[in-house]
């Protein structure tokens, strides 16, 4: 377990374990469900120690059941708990669909109960996991009326997000890329902080192009945004954060003072969140677009799992380069 | 023990209680259909006819503080947990007064102060509900207990499995009632299921399970008492089958051809009122005088909520946006 | 069960039937499954008869069980089969979402072994259904690459869409909308006959503005095209019918002729088709556009029952006839 | 009956061609895992090491035109239908020559000219698929027979529960084999089911069910071919509980911390290769020359198929954009 500690740097990974620690210590109605999340801490080991801690029913192991266990969360959510539940991968989240959409993100709307339950999905490619251990699921709960949903890109703005999620009155779904795990860190404040669910984070201020992104990909625009500065092209990279509630002001801002838009993400391009952005901007900014709204985005298949075809399946900064300085040039 | 002698062991005053609540429930399904065949209601009625004992049973076996998710056929619950006839006709009619204020409709009803979870159509879905209201209790040290309830066919979704399962390896406070009225919408039994009582089904799951006739309602409720109390004593869950028969069709717009008359003739004859009324004057505890007040009193209960749905407004159009996300006021930290 | 007879009109949902039966006489391998189809006829008596015609086994009840049948009728498919599934409610199939999209959905492409399965799911509003009778849950299956998905607004279109979805080699989910069940009706060709996936159709031509449509929202197309011709608007109305895969050619040529585009379903807006049409244009038809795309669709709310919410939910024609004439004056 | 009595009604040459089988599997996967600790396997490594005798017990009492439906724990299953060594190394390397030209990794192979149908990551996934091949073959009056496996954690999904209850209602020949190892990753059985035995799971469903020594080769072969010929008779499916346990870890990374060592030694004395070893010298089938024999065979296969999926060559980056969809030609009419 990873205890605030001031002044060193904590990985992504250690961020999200911390803000798990510090919500259970703090509110003894946070506890957590999950396959393997107790004596062994976790398949990632976010929960590592947790057990030892918290006890075995603050930190619970489950049977093998994910439509089981994220009903059994809604109902503990409904007596006033605030359950926090792992999936293994987020790829299984897919058992748990019905739950999901048909329980928790319908119930406050139709008879007023709040289902304030936190559903951890450890998301996206990178690691070789193929079709079935690199899934980016976000796609469709983001069309799922009464979830929220969350993927933060550093350390700071999970911990934040996930101490913001487990106080929400509602359902949300965090979506912890798992690429990100071990490969970001920073710094943390030791005072608590949250990170407001809604807001938009401009990760890199340009004034040329708006790349509209979140999770993992707002490192790749980062690395295009360096590049793309050698060649006079200043990219803004605006990172959702949140993808339910869209930050959409925040996105009309920076679309308005560049005029050119792409969106960016790792998931299937077709009916992606990237589609929506596209949609308000272009209803909402048309006036302001001095160039077509450009997506990137994985192809409308699986995750393949061969290196050379996962390679060639998920976005790439020569993508991002290429587009914008399309765009630039428009 | 003998039907006359079990009903001996329970209270007048708690017999009379249900007697009244099977009259009120029976009493306002009635009056919910003729309001769909005049063409009044909005959407489907599906009624729990012939099958009331069930709901009634078990929630007159709850104390205050415990809680149900029942099923659809399950009116009877939700009245004894004290939502008003004029609640439910409201419901019915799309009326802003109901439980969901018109955004849902018939049995889908549920108000969290009254111990009430809404239904929820995809069958068996609040089944892991019911088990994660138990595990609440569980975390807390409360000894409250949830009911649920579920049809034979809502039995055979996955959901009843993972739900049953983490009950009993839990050991958790919830008692699971199961409404065997022989038939899944048109779909007999034997082609639901290979077993022949659904009390099989708990096996799997290590879990006692009991066999009571659903339409006896001192058997109904002794039986949810006594699962009830080993539940609260942390001694785990119960599956209870009632054998009972749907007297109507599946929906008040389905003629159920497909039900054997005779069959139909046969549970006649068990009605669970008439039953209660046999048992109730054997035992000495009301007579045909009782009957007819009780009868009396549900039907101007039941017309005084008729009139307070009717007069009840509808929601304005733009309540259409409210409600999606709960507010931090909402919950009390 | 209806045949078909030259020259009466038939409805909608004898369409339905009809294709169903002239498929099952035409093709052996053809199997239905769901609950109640048997000696009832299915929730909508859609498969009236055809037990006694068919048998026990090639109109199989089953189980309430959609995650076990809608597998079993993979595995039958895998076989060489071709299982044509009932949903008694287009609303149900969340429960078997893991199965058509983990199982069904990535099958051939990771491992080449072909599921030819149809998936029918009555599906859509006005008809007092609620929450969990009415819902249009082709938003999430259209982010979900290895499936397609078909729409059809006609009996026409739903006869011959149902004939290609059957007949095609690959998961093909076959939304029939309720609200036009019995309301619809047409004269239908007495010789056999398809509706390639995979192609729209300009159900009304028009030069000012293009309306991008499917299922039950094409009829309000229609009649608000009607109203709008008295003002001299003339819309032009493509129905897509098949959602996946889209037929990008025809809304791109139908925009680049008008330059004015609106998307309009019953389906929530959020991250619904609307938004991935609207992104296409604005990727692909910029310059032709001359105003904003407008997205017509439903709020992002679960459907409620009460009759002036769900007069309020659904799109009506008054909101096509303004977004059109806000349009022409661009 | 007796375990060498057992073994003596099995002929010779299925219980030597098993044995190579049994070897085979061991010796790919243990090649496997060194290639996996060199950092040469794309992806992660779950073995099926110590229960070899289920996956290749259970498939070669099938017949040619039978199918499976094998678990992640099952590679003895993959090598009877005549995947060969190479092409799973292939597979797990991100091969083009794998069975899925690299679109997906490790055990997910399957290949229908082969009658394997490819696993899900998913637990429980293909059981409902299972039946569905069932299905076929009953519509089509073909006495086939499919056979799938699940481990104990499975059991705890829907789709355990829905698949058994449909193949139960509708006499489907299918057997479900499930591969008790008493973990699922780090869970130990007593808090995935309340019952002592996985079989019980089966009362559910009024499906007869059999508990057999998942390590004893010819048990698990001959409790297979009894409940296949029943399939195949057309008098239902049967679940078959095989004791075992996982002697790796959950995957190749995992160290299985969690399991106490004291179990992993009681187990090792029970290996399955060790135990048809002894019987096979028992009988007088077999001696130590037979062994290394089959063992210098085996190492020269897994060899040879290293270096056949070393040479062959990756995918190329555009090659992901095929086959989402089948094309017409695919299907013969
Ligand atoms: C998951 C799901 N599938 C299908 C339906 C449609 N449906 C509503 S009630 C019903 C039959 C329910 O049978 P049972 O569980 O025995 O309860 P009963 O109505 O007989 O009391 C069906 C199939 C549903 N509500 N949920
Ligand atoms: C639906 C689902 N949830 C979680 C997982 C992650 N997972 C992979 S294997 C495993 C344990 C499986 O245990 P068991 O079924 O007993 O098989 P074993 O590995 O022990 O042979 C888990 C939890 C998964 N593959 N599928
Ligand atoms: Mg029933
Ligand atoms: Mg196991």
């Amino acid at each position: 377990m990873t205890t605030a500690t001031a002044g060193r740097e904590v990985t992504y990974l250690e961020a999200i374990s911390q803000a798990l620690d510090e919500e259970m210590t703090r509110d003894e109605r946070v506890f957590l469900m999950g396959e393997d999340i107790g004596p062994y801490g976790g398949a990632f080991r976010i929960t590592e120690g947790f057990q030892q801690k918290y006890g075995e029913w603050r930190v619970l192991d489950t049977p093998l059941s994910e439509s089981g266990f994220v009903g059994a969360a809604i109902g503990a959510a409904m007596m006033g708990m605030r359950p926090v539940v792992e999936m293994q991968f987020a790829d299984f989240i897919s058992c748990a669909f019905d739950q999901i959409t048909e329980v928790a993100a319908k119930n406050h709307y139709r008879w007023g109960a709040p289902v304030p339950l936190v559903i951890r999905a450890p998301f996206g490619g990178g690691v070789h996991g193929g079709p079935f251990h690199s899934e980016c699921p976000e796609g469709w709960f983001f069309h799922s009326p009464g979830l929220k949903l969350v993927a933060p890109s550093t350390p700071y703005d999970a911990k934040g997000l996930l101490k913001a999620a487990i106080r929400d009155p509602n359902p949300v779904i965090y979506f912890e890329h798992k690429f990100l795990y071990r490969r970001i860190k920073a710094v943390l404040p030791s005072e608590d902080f949250i990170i407001p669910i809604g807001k938009a984070d401009v990760k890199r201020a340009g004034s040329d192009v708006s790349v509209i992104t979140y999770g993992a990909m707002v490192h790749l625009a980062l690395e295009a945004a360096e590049l793309l500065a050698r060649d006079g092209i200043e990219l803004e990279v605006v990172d959702l954060r949140t993808l339910i509630p869209l930050d959409k002001e925040a996105i009309y801002q920076s679309v308005r003072k560049t005029g050119k838009a792409i969106t960016l993400h790792e998931d299937n391009k077709t009916g992606g969140i990237g589609a929506e952005v596209t949609a308000l901007l272009a209803e909402e900014c048309f006036d302001s677009l001095d160039g077509p709204i450009m997506r990137i985005a994985a192809p409308d298949t699986p995750v393949p799992f061969s290196t050379p075809l996962e390679e060639f399946f998920l976005p790439k900064v020569s993508d991002i380069v290429a587009a914008a300085k399309k765009l630039a040039a428009y | 023990m003998e039907v006359l002698e079990t009903w001996k062991t329970v209270k007048r005053a708690d017999l009379l209680q249900m007697y009244y609540y099977l009259r009120l429930t029976r009493a306002l399904e009635d009056r919910i259909t003729a309001l769909y065949r005049q063409g009044r209601i909005v959407g489907g009625v599906y009624t729990g006819n012939g099958m009331e004992a069930i709901s009634v049973g078990y929630a007159s076996a709850l104390e205050r503080d415990d809680i149900i998710a029942p099923f659809h056929r399950d009116m009877g619950a939700f009245l004894v947990r004290g939502i008003t006839p004029g609640e439910v006709v409201a419901q019915y009619l799309g009326k802003r007064t109901g439980p969901t204020k018109g955004k849902d409709g018939n049995v889908h009803m549920g108000d969290l102060k009254r111990g009430v979870i809404g239904f929820v159509s995809h069958l068996a879905d609040n089944l892991p509900v019911a088990t994660g209201v138990a595990l609440a209790f569980r975390l807390r040290g409360e000894s409250r207990v949830v009911v649920t309830n579920t049809g034979d066919g809502g039995t055979s979704r996955g959901d009843f499995h993972e739900a049953m399962n983490f009950a009993a390896v839990r050991k958790l406070p919830v008692v699971f009632f199961c409404n065997n009225n022989q038939y899944a919408y048109s779909t007999p039994l034997g082609l639901q299921m290979a077993v022949k009582d659904v009390v099989d089904r708990a096996k799997a799951y290590g879990m006692p399970g009991e066999i009571v006739d659903g339409n006896d309602l001192a058997a109904v409720y002794l039986a949810a008492r006594r699962a009830i109390q080993k539940a609260r004593a942390g001694e785990g869950p119960t599956f209870i089958e009632c054998k009972t028969m749907r007297m109507h069709g599946h929906s008040e717009h389905d003629s159920a051809k497909y039900v054997p008359r005779e069959l139909l003739e046969e549970w006649k004859k068990k009605d669970p009122i008439l039953k209660a009324e046999q048992m109730l004057k054997q035992i000495g505890y009301a007579d045909e005088n009782t009957f007819r007040e009780v009868g009396e009193r549900v039907t101007k209960e039941v017309e005084a909520g008729v009139e307070f749905a009717e007069k009840s407004p509808l929601p304005e159009g733009p309540e259409t946006l409210n409600g999606v996300f709960a507010t931090d006021e909402e919950i009390k930290p």
